[in-house]
């Protein structure tokens, strides 16, 4: 198989390139391991608030479908069911279809595969009945299966506020949530909505553990004052998310550890081209962000790869990339400027290279 | 357990399949993970982990941690989460490894 | 800092660690051993680790094997258990014309007294059932067997530990002087040692050991990539030319070679022509799931054979580098202590000196 | 916390397991991963890389950035070796057997 843009994950980053890509005549492939594309986007219920205007607001879902339908109808070739396990010696990448093994040639390769979530560590973490807050959002918007009844969420934050009240709705007894940080260290506004919403957030709080014989049965609270003890059958780890790189350390591409980038990131420029200059990166896996933060950043890589395969003049993506680099700005602010200052300086850092 | 009438999506109509687990008839909706179709019939535990013997189950559903491994048309350590289930479709609780010893071999 | 020792080994794979050993059994001399990283990080951590003999040859290389193979039960009695199976050992052929080919070769290690029979498929299938029947023949010997090298090297250096031998890991040599007599060793991160002997035991490193000393060692470095499995039930008890099977059920394949410097990436090339040779010979491994790929940066002297013993023209400079490091371990550390510690081996060195290579290319014939 | 709390889920490596490995003098985790298999199953250290890290961080004092990720390898995602060959023909892959009866021409 040979591609001029081959890129791997389908969910909204790798989407967002596809389609731009597609457009512009781009042969293109989105190498997924997943049976459908969208990625997180498939069990994301909630109304995404900060989308670029052209999108306007809509859930994940609708977003995922919009994006797919789209994909399929501009020609984009979508492998689903795909997983990229490893690199020939000269840099092609090898995929596996469950079936057979071959090399994927491409001019370019885009790396969308997005971000994991962070486990954590007490006693009966391992144990049936925990799971990722995402694992519980998957099973019960994309497989519409219920994780469990009674539940207590490790980790305050955005995300489990968003999946605390679409478990609640579907019928699960939210507990509370536990937070580590003491209420001075986390969003007012975030406690505000928990507290709207009558969903109990205990701080200064962890699990001390989790038991229970063949799945989790009880989970006990550990704080300054009290000791609480809980009959739950599901416990949601929403411990923050890092940059999924694989792919890109089997590609050569040289990292970085920056923080506020979610950990250990490839070095890349402005155009998101890494250090491997085939290789682009864009999404989460270029860097925790957010949802538009992951279409913007894949906007911008994919007009890197337009110029660099000579179909947008440099005048044209110049014009092009500062634009987009004026929406990223516009949207890593507030508790995502750090992620932005962060950005900027990796890209400073890249430019002698580009030279 | 299923979510019959989802409150927060479009309802859809799923077709219904049979698959076995353990030698058991169960039913599952087209469409659905493995790991998801056991899950919609109350199996919360899919195996044990090797060395301890603990039970092990769902944990990130994203083909990623290697915790939802079973047995699956006589394929052992498949993930359910990345496999969809089919009709017919003969699963296994993910036991009985090999007890084997701790020797290393390189990385 | 300015440190004295006796003895300053470089290296602590599995060569350095049991010179090091061997050398401390009795106690006479101080010994460290520096190594730029931590035990295992380098090619003594990424090997199948066969105590291979049978089809060594020459069949003085073969020979030399076989006394080193025969030292393991009595190592393990000294240092604990490394885990060393002698399994047996079977190389199998697909082709009938090979099978002459095959008796040839135990025609020649018959001269030194290494045992090996040529079986029939039906021989190789009763000893194996698990291999395919499209295997026409192997040739088998009792002698062959595998270690544990994470063991093995964790306890040379446990034992030597226990008399009183200095280690420093995670401390690049980054210069080696002579000067009046004694060598200063300068490292990164610990000042300059100085030794009065030095033995280089840095594997794929040792050419870049050498140039300190002005001296080139002739050796390549090859790259070899091994496949691992997740563990599986017993599967095959032999170890099979090729792959191996842990005692923690994982089977390790391969046998690839290329000359790519120090890289130590996989590739899918080799990794899918390496599970072709697992495939074909055992069919059953068709559906085992494969964890990961390693691979190790091997050296190899340029004709293959060990280069052991002193450096002719630098006195106390000592060498100990060779392919096969986890089949010869006990043997050159035994060989080394006589070396160093009585002046004369109870084997021959000759054969294994870095003058060999001089010798050659004043047209001279070796071996 | 209990010590005895597994953090390499796969091959059910404990904190109390990990902490020997950092006393016997390790301090990146691939060094652990030798001495425990720390990280060397299934998973291939995809869940706990950061768990495993924190451990080292608190351990040896040294801020979290300056301990290194495990070194990743293929295959990405586990896969059948029948998968791995497929529609492949021949190996490159010399056979050991080959090789001796070779050098016993040669050098015989």
């Amino acid at each position: 198989m040979e591609f001029e843009l081959v890129i791997i994950g389908g969910g909204p980053a790798g989407l967002m390139a596809a389609l731009t890509a597609a457009e512009k005549g781009v042969k293109t492939a989105i190498v997924e391991e997943s049976f459908a594309l969208g990625g997180q986007l498939r069990q994301q219920a909630q109304v995404l608030e900060n989308l670029p205007k052209e999108f306007g607001k809509q859930s994940g879902i609708a977003l995922a479908k919009f994006f797919s339908n789209k994909v399929s109808s501009i020609g984009v070739t979508a492998l689903l069911g795909h997983t990229m396990i490893g690199t020939y010696r000269n840099g092609t990448i090898g995929v596996s279809n469950g079936k057979d093994t071959f090399p994927i040639y491409a001019k370019k390769i885009l790396v969308t595969t997005g971000a994991a979530e962070q486990a954590a560590l007490f006693p009966g973490w391992t144990l049936p009945g925990v799971m990722t807050i995402g694992a519980a959002q998957i099973l019960l918007n994309r497989e519409r299966v219920l994780p469990g009844k009674e539940a207590v969420v490790l980790g305050c934050n955005s995300i489990s506020y968003d999946i605390a009240k679409q478990l609640r709705a579907c019928g699960v007894n939210v507990q509370g949530i536990i937070e580590k940080k003491s209420i001075d260290e986390i969003d007012k506004e975030l406690i505000e909505k928990f507290e709207s919403e009558n969903i109990e957030v205990f701080f200064h709080s962890n699990i001390e553990k989790a038991a229970g014989k063949q799945h989790v049965e009880k989970v006990w609270i550990d704080n300054d004052v009290l000791k609480k003890e809980r009959e739950i059958d599901l416990v949601c780890i929403s411990n923050g998310l890092y940059p999924v790189t694989e792919p890109l350390e089997l590609l050569d591409c040289e990292f970085t550890y920056i923080e506020n980038l979610g950990g250990r990131i490839p070095k890349y420029g402005s155009s998101f081209t890494t250090s491997n200059s085939s290789v682009y990166v864009a999404g989460n896996a270029a860097g925790i962000t957010c949802i538009e933060g992951i279409l913007v950043t894949a906007s911008i890589a994919v007009t890197g790869i337009l110029e660099d395969l000579a179909i947008l003049n440099n005048i044209e993506a110049k014009k092009q990339k500062e634009i987009l680099w004026t929406e990223l700005l516009k949207a890593e602010t507030g508790r995502y400027s750090k992620v932005h200052d962060a950005r900027i300086s990796l890209v400073n850092d890249f430019l002698p290279k580009e030279i | 357990m299923y979510i019959n009438d989802h409150p927060l999506l479009e309802s859809e109509f799923l077709e219904e399949i049979t698959f076995f687990y353990e030698g058991k008839q169960l039913i599952a909706k087209s469409g659905q993970t493995v790991a998801a179709a056991l899950m919609g019939n109350g199996i919360k535990v899919f195996g044990v982990s090797r060395k301890l013997q603990q039970p092990r189950g769902v944990f990130c559903a994203n083909g990623r941690c290697c915790s939802c491994f079973v047995t699956i048309d006589g394929l052992d350590h498949t993930l359910s989460c990345m496999t969809r289930i089919e009709e017919g479709m003969q699963v296994f609780f993910n036991g009985g490894d090999p007890v084997v010893g701790r020797g290393g071999s390189g990385i | 800092m300015d440190k004295y020792v006796d003895i300053a080994i470089i290296g602590s794979g599995v060569v350095g660690s049991s010179i090091a050993y061997h050398l401390s059994e009795s106690r006479q001399k101080e010994i460290i051993v520096i190594d730029k990283g931590f035990p295992l990080s380098g090619t003594s951590g990424s090997t199948q680790a066969w105590v291979w003999v049978h089809n060594k040859s020459p069949s003085w290389y073969g020979e030399l094997s076989m006394y080193s193979a025969e030292l393991y039960p009595f190592l393990e009695k000294k240092i604990g258990d490394v885990e060393y199976k002698r399994t047996g050992g079977i190389a199998p052929f697909f082709d009938e014309e090979d099978r002459e080919k095959a008796l040839k070769l135990a025609e020649k290690q018959a001269e030194v007294g290494i045992k090996v029979e040529v079986l029939n498929r039906n021989q190789v299938l009763e000893k194996e059932p698990v291999l395919s029947s499209k295997i026409a023949g192997a040739t088998y010997s009792s002698i062959d067997g595998n270690v544990n090298p994470f063991r093995l090297v964790e306890l040379y250096i446990k034992a030597a530990k226990k008399n009183d031998v200095k280690f420093s890991f995670y401390n690049p040599v980054i210069d080696i002087k002579k000067e009046s007599g004694f060598f200063r060793i300068t490292t990164k991160n610990e000042g300059t040692y100085t030794a009065e002997k030095i033995i280089l035991a840095g594997g794929p490193w040792t050419k870049e050991l050498g140039s300190f000393l002005g001296i080139d060692i002739p050796v390549k470095q090859v790259r070899g990539q091994i496949l691992v499995t997740e563990p599986l039930a017993p599967l095959f008890r032999h170890t099979i030319a090729g792959m191996r099977q842990t005692d923690n059920g994982e089977v390790l394949i391969g046998y690839s070679k290329e000359e790519v410097g120090y890289d130590r990436r996989t590739t899918m090339e080799v990794i899918q022509d390496t599970a072709k040779m697992a495939v074909d010979y055992i069919p059953a491994l068709a559906n085992a799931n494969l964890v990961r790929s390693f691979s190790g940066v091997r050296v190899i002297p340029e004709d293959g054979f060990p280069i052991v013993g002193e450096i002719s023209n630098i006195k106390n400079a000592y060498l100990a580098v060779m392919h096969s490091g986890v089949t010869l371990s006990p043997l050159v550390g035994t060989l080394m202590a006589e070396l160093l510690l009585e002046g004369e081996t109870s084997i021959d060195l000759g054969r294994l000196s870095l003058d060999r290579f001089e010798k050659k290319s004043n047209g001279a014939v070796v071996q | 916390m209990d010590k005895s709390t597994i953090v390499c889920k796969c091959e059910e490596i404990n904190i109390d397991e990990i902490e020997t490995a950092l006393k016997a003098g390790a301090c990146q985790f691939d060094d652990i991963k030798r001495l425990t298999r720390c990280g060397m199953g299934p998973c291939q250290s995809k869940v706990c890389t950061n768990m495993v890290r924190e451990i080292i961080a608190a351990y040896t004092g040294e801020p979290m950035e300056h301990i290194e990720y495990p070194k990743n390898r293929m295959p990405i995602k586990i896969t059948r070796l029948g998968v791995l060959v497929a529609n492949q023909e021949t190996s490159s892959v010399v056979s050991v057997f080959k090789e001796s009866v070779s050098e016993v021409d040669t050098n015989g």
